[in-house]
């Protein structure tokens, strides 16, 4: 069976309007450029976005927010956004905020068969409200479900045919995570590989959670806070 | 005289043991990076998924796939890891982080801790927060004492939202070091100068202040 | 005439697809991946934390490093991956492996099995059987239609310990492809030259025949 | 912090009587030799042990039984140790059976701080008795708890001296799981380096989790089940 797609294009061509979609990266770190672009283009609409992020105002899943394709977003944290403040604030979005390692374990839990997970984060909060809670060894524990969706999509370092997936750095992040919750996940690389070239003790994402791969271009990976100290003369 | 942030950060150092692993939140809390004692180790966690960070690159060598969890470039030191989100949060959560510094907008007498949302403004999410404050094992809070307005920030009971319960272990503020201690603020050290009186005015929960209460050394 | 264990293999080996990931426990059901049909890629995954696993290794090429769930030496296919033994049995309980082909010493008509223990005699573990069986979204079991007793091991309700309920979706026996469906055995196939008389004599639960029944073909 | 260990016998000179220890290991495929064949010199008893398997007669934790120092053996597969079935046959050893995913997953679950997982194997079975179970989406699991210890042994294919491992092919296994379980894991690595010469991109126990470490040696790494092909000509 064939995994390889020619491009984002190609490889997202049957999302329909109202999907629900991971995508991993943290801020602009890692993120699937090139599915992004290819959604925008494509102007599915009603989507459901859970990432940890929500992109800046002209980047990332911005992109989707400025073409009104977004629905609801699922993340931790939507700083750095001005036309997501005002979708908000108009009621044209909607938005669930879930605590980063909350989200991060839900998504890992679908990869792992685990219907749920305990998590003390959120209690006492009002995360807690409406949720069932559980004392063990004396400590209190929210129970969170697992987070799965009919697409992923994420972006890797280095992939082979076979869907194996090696991440750089800190942009490995959340795409192992929403690799694993994709009913299709849908990845793009810098490098693409043939089976036999990734050494098989440093695959980060067994190819069996990744159903389609495609050799990914043009990625500007945006720098949003840079920090720099002097260079030592 | 209230000491400024860069003490705070320094104080706070002071925290630190050898072979501590700590993460240390956006704002002051990174600058204790700065003020880590000599002759100790210790390592610091990005809980994107870091163990090992290492100072802001050189100028020209910034590299995307490389940021902290406040999204700015760093570097890693020999022998730090990479590892996935969820990973990262689960050491944090098996109580495998010595230490997490963190700012806050209000703190009360039993722990509590606010500092993601203002009810009425835009909401930008909890991020990494309330993880960090409900599965710490040790969270030293980096605060002003009092907020813009004048107004005290260590109260009897949070006002904002909460972001995690009966947590903080410690304050180190502009004019104090505080201990969470039976419910109450318990001072242990004044900045230099200031007195305990005036920290106790400006101290809205209750402060136990018991016998001398020395001058916070650097 | 009741076909041997190599058939059997090789019936079940019809039924993977290209791009499956299948797992294949001790005994008949490692013979199934001799018999891979041409032109389908299928992708061995072994419990203890591998996925391509490839055929035995030359002689003198044995790495103890690398083997597989039945703790014998093996070798890696280009494409392979490896991985901890939670990450192995989580893709399996998110149903990310196709088929798992098991052995068993009984199966009832809706589906349990047992394959683990038997009461009286040394109990070894269950390993990772249990797990396999709960968590396999197809399932077929590879065995012998009856013991050596002679009695049959397709059975109303199972006698032994159970590993497993209401989980097997197929039987490849010596003389029978057999489908748990409505709570009984369904009748497919027969082995060549094999009467339905005779299977009906040799299963002990219900089993529906309908229709002609063809013979298996290889 | 040093983490840095002369040998075996020093790493492990303060386990009591009575210590509970998660093993690494699948069947004899990396397991801690150098651990194993210290706490057999050390005679420490009373052993609890945690581990996949139980060694072979004559290898492995087949040593610590031989030696009469195992209370109470944890795991999910027994067999191939006769000196194992003679001491459960004659009571002078307790044996808890657990499937061997719910096994793995419970000790990852104390390396990620959950106090419970849901896992659907053993679901009507023996193994059910007495536990809760609960039904997510239609399916039955049930409620297990993580497994934590005072001390964990794992061996390592590379470590550097903060504690970071890479493991070698199926030698991972139950490894990095025992690792996270351990309230001081002690690890043994066959190559043990200087911090920075491991590629932080594919460390696979990050050294938080190790708190002990040394340079293993005289592997033996005994094979089980040796199966060959014949050589081509």
């Amino acid at each position: 069976m064939n995994k390889v797609f020619k491009n984002a294009d190609d490889a997202i061509k049957d999302i329909q309007d109202g999907a629900v979609i991971m995508i991993g990266g943290f801020g602009l770190c890692g993120i699937p450029e090139n599915c992004l672009t290819a959604l925008v283009k494509k102007r599915t609409k009603n989507l459901t976005c859970v990432s940890n992020n929500a992109g800046v105002d002209d980047f990332g899943i911005g992109l989707l927010l400025k073409g009104r394709q977004v629905k609801k977003m699922v993340a931790s944290y939507v700083g750095e956004n001005a036309e997501f403040e005002r979708q908000l604030l108009n009621g044209e979005l909607e938005v669930e905020l879930i605590p980063q390692g909350t989200l991060a374990t839900r998504c890992m839990a679908a990869g792992y068969g685990m219907p749920a997970i305990f998590t003390p984060a959120g209690v006492g909060t009002e995360v807690a409200k409406g949720k069932e809670s559980r004392v063990f060894n004396g400590k209190e524990y929210l129970l969170e479900y697992a987070i799965d969706a009919g697409f992923a999509f994420v972006k890797a370092w280095k992939g082979d045919k076979l869907g194996n997936l090696i991440y750089k750095e800190t942009a490995r992040n959340f795409n192992p995570l929403m690799a694993m919750g994709g009913k299709i996940t849908i990845a793009e690389v810098e490098e693409l590989v043939e089976p036999g070239e990734l050494d098989p003790n440093q695959v980060h994402t067994p190819g069996i959670y990744v159903h389609r791969i495609f050799q990914g271009s043009h990625y500007e990976k945006r720098i949003e806070q840079r920090t720099v100290r002097p260079k030592k003369s | 005289m209230a000491i400024d942030k860069y003490q705070i950060a320094q104080r706070i150092a002071k925290e630190l043991k050898d072979g501590y692993y700590v993460n240390l939140g956006i704002g002051i809390p990174t600058l204790v990076a700065n003020y880590i004692p000599g002759g100790i180790n210790v390592t610091l966690q990005s809980e994107n998924g870091l163990l090992g960070m290492g100072p802001f690159p050189e100028e020209g060598r910034e590299d995307p796939d490389l940021i902290n969890a406040g999204k700015q470039t760093i570097t890693t030191l020999p022998g730090s890891a990479f590892f996935d989100s969820a990973l990262s949060f689960g050491m944090i959560r098996a109580g495998k982080v010595d230490l997490t510094v963190l700012g806050a907008m209000e703190v009360s007498e039993r722990g509590d801790i606010a500092n993601w949302k203002i009810p009425g403004k835009m909401v930008k999410g909890m991020g990494g927060a309330m993880d960090l404050v409900a599965s710490a094992k040790n969270i030293i809070v980096a605060m002003m004492h009092t907020n813009p307005k004048g107004e005290s920030k260590l109260l009897p009971e949070c006002s904002l939202p909460l972001t995690g319960i009966k947590c903080v272990k410690k304050i180190v503020s502009d004019l104090a070091v505080i201990e969470i201690f039976n419910n109450r603020f318990k001072l242990l050290e004044r900045a230099p100068g200031v007195s305990v009186e005036e920290i106790k005015s400006k101290t809205a929960g209750t402060l136990m202040v018991e016998g001398d209460i020395p001058e916070m050394q650097f």
